[in-house]
């Protein structure tokens, strides 16, 4: 055993770090709140950079890379509220596999999102070709989209009107279940990043900031409070390596571990925002501070994909079924 | 023990509730709406009579509270002056002062703001470095900047924190002022707040002058008389049985009519959550309930007051909570399909519960201390100049 | 409005609080876990004290006092784990009314006990006659007790088969439900007085014992658990006076009034508990120490008279249920 | 990264499970058990090939610990022996001491028990007041009290921890020693937990010699020599993977035994209580694995280790409480209809955890400043003498 990352991976998260930092940040997810500006680095650079293509195969013009690979880029780009998320590229990539469709994903010719059941779908604003079920069908369409007031300007969420559709697969159920978990944990590795940058700053602010002569960091109710934020985040970063590793390695590991990175994002990421706003103090819930912009991001993320409750939910009929 | 009104609370209720119902579209004029009810005698209940109060009780002045709210009114415009800016001028002001300003602020003639907070001076409001400096007539000069303060945009006057002296140890070197917010050198920024709402202001303060004889209490003494504003401050804040948030009824008639699209098992998760932070309110509710009958009977309120805002900002929270999941898929938005913000709305308020008005690790450290009599942590700034603390780190 | 303990009730918690000291304590509790010792004050004194017989009429040789009396009294039996339960008595009271055993009950030759539906008996231990639901129907009559091993012994928990039993009343839900709720007030008074005496225990340890140069109290981990605490405990008295001034005083508001303080003693009485024992550290732990009594009171506490769970849910649906 | 044995491992592993499958039988001898274990090569497997041990590596322990999990086999007799006090002689002790002790210890022909806590130094051992005195031949005269001691009534050496010079800061005037727990003056008495069970001992020392033979380290440096003891206590709880308390598939199990008698509500109410505790074990399981993969690229393990413990033993105590409701009315009692007292055994059992081997708020203390690098908090001890020490307060 072998439980960590490798300097392949340390290599690759370098990379995706430094260009996801140019090309989004805290600040573009307020503009893109405040004044509708478009959410970065955008589907174009993303696929430009290969980091969002990395789970198509090189034969349909993507990467050929793991998820393990994604995973350790969706992280970095959860750390500065990039998008679109690379939930929406992986799902795609495991939905379309075999069909001509895939190599339009890996040359970003089409714009996919894909649409769950329930609600506003994630990345739908700009996107032009939607995969949907339908009785148990995989189809794939193009679709009317309406903007819903957003929270999270990131996530891109609309409604969406399926316009004509084809079926890709008349019997999709085991693709989609794959494509769903392999979105859960991708979303996972974006809420690890998320988390951690949001550790980091409260953990910097703790350091800098002081009160009745002491720097705040010294006393015992923000320093627990971070501790606990910094357990539940390496808790996750060891779930979300599990699942990833699932993905690509043990296929049968894949829906205990994908539904408990889920989870375990949906609730870390929540707990994180709220104890870094509460160290930050009043500064803390201004619109100028990027403390609200991961709040924001916590706030949608556990209603994506499911939610923690239907997660913890599987986790625990998982856990059931393999005692008997 | 009980909870009924006495008859002259009856009677008081009677007659509050039957002016308010006959009056009530008035209210959309606030400043007229409030002088309204100052004539009515509705206003500053519990102030003396001399400070063009009523002199009347805790519980008459809850009374008129509960009526307002029953009839879904807003708050009066002018709270923080009748709460806590008020109460300064009664206990510490001058008689020109009191003459000056109180009854004007009752009837809401003018609007008052209270001017503490600080960029670096939040949970540790004496470390505030606002400076008013003795000019050779007497006057003061205010160089300085505050933030968080409500309603300072359409304010005519404030109360002012500021150091006059930062070769004492912080406590010792305050003084309190009444400042004119129309004053040349007086800026007003709005601040915005993580749900996009500027509820509050930044106030700078550039070669501000104030007249000596607008000082409260003596110079040094500002410590003191801000006490005596933060003192009514905690009242104002899940005290009496007032809710933090929303109302838990409010949440439960919003569950209810969402539960039935719900499957059982969600149905069955919905009410333990709307169960625990129910109970939770209720407590809350009760206690401050308690608080007010020691009021009533003629008692200071104690620190034991704050436990309120505490337990009332984690149930709101939770409540929220549960009030935004019942949406369904429309929780991922700042609005329901039918275009309803309130529980999103909630939800982006509730973070700045925890801080404003004390923060929950203050609140714990006040009541620790001051109602278990748990030790105090060793400070070390005790008996450190102002001046020299900002060099210790 | 004034709600608060009057001069009468204060007085009557004080004469309480001097025989159930004289009577009962930790050390009676930890010898009845150890040694089958009886359970103090035991039956017998609780009735001659006329304490436990507060809410039955005079008419039938009782107090003639109000359910708010009972609770003022059931907050000095739990600080000190007093036994058998005044919930037996204030439940036996409510379902014997104008039935000649009332006056059993009230002089003592009668040893009542309430058999619910399920699993093992509160007081069952020296029960000689058992009140119970047959098809609606109130009954009444002998029963063989098997001992259950006590996690809190002073619970006198065992197994009741009943004998041939009477039918007392034929249609008695109103009654049963009134017997519960305000057996539910009473248990929550006793639970109040548990924790409050725990957090005293608590407190005290903290301004005593030092480590690292300081008093433990001053520490914010210990400061923060022990303030939660109170405030938990703060507002479990508000419930449980609401709850019985209900009782006595508004019925409509009973059912909600005793369900939240049912619901409040089960969760504040384990925290209380978990949260002095973690205060006290290693000596919390031991046999010796009385903490352990209240955590084993705790834990049996919050399954009696429906579970914390079922109180929360019939909250919210008396809650919602006000709404419509 | 990957999960699976190496060529090596997978070796390894299969002889391990051939062995103990061959040899199950045996465990009911404790110590005849472990000198078995010992002959095989399965004790002290990290233990250099001179101190008695196999010279292998964290994993290779850490598969022997798997398998004999895997059939349900208990843990070694002298597992605090070779934990704690064998790592510390190797690390301090004398040719003479290793040669002594550490292979009788690794075959249990001896035990072995750690005497460092008091009942006036628990979290703050370093305050320790067992009193180690020099004779005029060199020798050591020991006087004090030792509590929390596991398997003293059975054990032959301990390794302690004494004061011998109190008028230095206190962790400056600490030693350590090797005592035969047989000498006269050594008294050992049961301590009964909370749940009934005696694991524990009280031990009082009354006039024990101890020859200056048997010290370990330097006369005043107990403190860093009792560091390394802790350290190597810190890898055992929590850490590596290993559950503590239950474990999670346990309660899976016992859940799913139970769930089919509740209601549905309750069915989806146990189900995210399963869920929360499961993810919560299994967060904590696999950040085990990624220390054991650190350690066997020959890390040192450091402060992050003790997070194990913090939520291991909460997530322990969740799922503790979910499989004693899951009982239904027979979680009102000590056993259930059938005798099983697992569940209320285990309950009892807990709220230890999150005192012993480093209560909850040090945990945080130390990962907050190891870790985080946030500030510590001020000391009022630094620099005081242990003996001024105890009449400051």
């Amino acid at each position: 055993m072998n439980f960590d990352l490798d300097q392949e991976h340390l290599d690759l998260a370098g990379g995706a770090r430094e260009f996801l930092a140019a090309s989004a940040s805290p600040a573009a997810a307020r503009a893109a709140l405040e004044e509708g500006a478009a959410v970065r680095p955008g589907r174009a650079e993303l696929v430009k950079s290969g980091f969002a293509t990395i789970t198509i195969p090189e034969s349909a013009g993507g990467g050929g890379g793991s998820v393990l690979q994604l995973a350790v880029v969706a992280e970095q780009a959860g750390r500065v509220l990039a998008g679109p998320s690379l939930v929406t590229f992986a799902r795609a990539a495991v939905l379309l596999a075999g069909d001509s469709r895939l190599a339009g994903l890996a040359d970003g010719s089409l714009a996919v999102a894909v649409a769950d059941d329930d609600g506003p779908v994630l990345d739908a604003i700009d996107g032009d070709t939607f995969l949907a079920r339908r009785d148990g069908a995989l189809v794939c369409g193009p679709g009317t989209v309406t903007a819903r007031e957003p929270i999270d300007a990131t996530r891109g969420l609309g409604d969406v009107a399926l316009g004509e559709t084809v079926v890709l697969a008349a019997d999709a159920a085991d693709r989609w279940r794959r494509g769903e978990r392999v979105g859960r944990t991708i979303l996972a590795a974006e809420g690890l990043g998320a988390a951690a940058r949001l550790l980091e700053m409260g953990v910097a602010y703790a350091k800098q900031r002081q009160a009745f002569g002491r720097l705040i960091g010294s006393y015992q109710a923000v320093k627990h409070l971070l501790v606990d934020v910094y357990v539940e985040v390496e808790q996750l970063r060891s779930l979300v390596w599990w699942a990833a590793w699932a993905a690509d390695r043990a296929p049968a590991e894949l829906p205990l571990a994908a539904a408990a990175a889920k989870a375990a994002a949906a609730t870390t990421l929540e707990h994180a925002a709220e104890a870094v706003i509460q160290v930050h103090g009043g500064i803390g819930f201004t619109w100028e501070h990027d403390a609200h912009l991961y709040w924001r991001r916590a706030k949608v993320d556990r209603f994506l994909l499911g939610d923690d409750v239907a997660a913890f939910d599987e986790v625990a009929r998982l856990a059931m079924e393999a005692t008997r | 023990m009980d909870f009924d009104d006495t008859p002259d609370e009856a009677a008081w209720r009677a007659h509050v509730r039957s002016f308010l119902e006959h009056h009530r579209g008035e209210h959309d004029a606030a400043r007229a709406w409030q002088a309204t009810l100052y004539e009515a005698g509705f206003v500053g209940v519990t102030w003396p009579v001399e400070a063009g109060g009523r002199g009347g009780t805790p519980m008459q002045q809850a009374i008129v509270d509960q009526e307002m709210a029953r009839l879904g009114l807003p708050s009066l415009v002018n709270l923080i002056g009748i709460g806590m800016c008020g109460p300064t001028v009664i206990m510490h002001g001058s008689d020109r002062q009191k003459e000056r300003y109180l009854q004007r602020l009752l009837r809401a003639d003018d609007l008052w703001c209270q001017l503490f907070s600080e960029p670096a001076a939040g949970s540790d409001l004496a470390a505030l470095r606002t400076r008013a400096v003795r000019e050779p007539g007497g006057d003061w000069r205010v160089n300085g900047q505050k933030v968080w303060t409500t309603l300072a945009h359409l304010a005519d006057y404030g109360i002012l924190l500021t150091r006059t002296d930062p070769d004492v140890p912080k406590h010792r070197g305050l003084t309190m002022f009444v400042v004119d917010m129309k004053a040349p050198g007086v800026t007003v920024r709005p601040l915005r707040q993580m749900n996009g709402d500027a509820h509050f202001n930044e106030v700078f303060f550039d070669d501000v002058l104030v007249p000596d004889a607008e000082r409260l209490g003596e110079a040094g003494d500002g410590w003191r008389v801000a006490l005596t504003t933060l003192m009514s401050e905690r009242l104002s804040l899940g005290g009496g049985g007032t809710s933090i948030g929303p109302k838990p009824e409010a949440v439960a008639r919003h569950v209810a009519e969402h539960l039935g699209a719900l499957s059982a098992d969600r149905q069955a998760l919905a009410r333990q959550e709307l169960g625990r932070g129910y109970v939770a309110a209720l407590g809350a509710r009760y206690t401050g309930y308690r608080q007010l009958s020691k009021l009533s009977r003629g008692e200071l309120p104690g620190p034991e007051a704050s436990a309120g805002k505490l337990s009332g900002t984690r149930s709101a929270r939770d409540l929220t909570d549960l009030a935004v999941r019942v949406l369904g898929a429309d929780a991922r938005v700042a609005a329901t399909g039918d275009g309803d913000r309130t529980w999103p709305t909630m939800q982006a308020v509730l973070p700045g519960m925890a801080i404003a008005g004390g923060s929950d690790q203050v609140l714990r450290n006040i009541i620790g201390e001051r109602v278990l009599g748990l030790p105090a942590e060793p400070r070390t700034d005790k008996g450190v100049s102002f001046k020299e603390s900002l060099h210790e780190l």
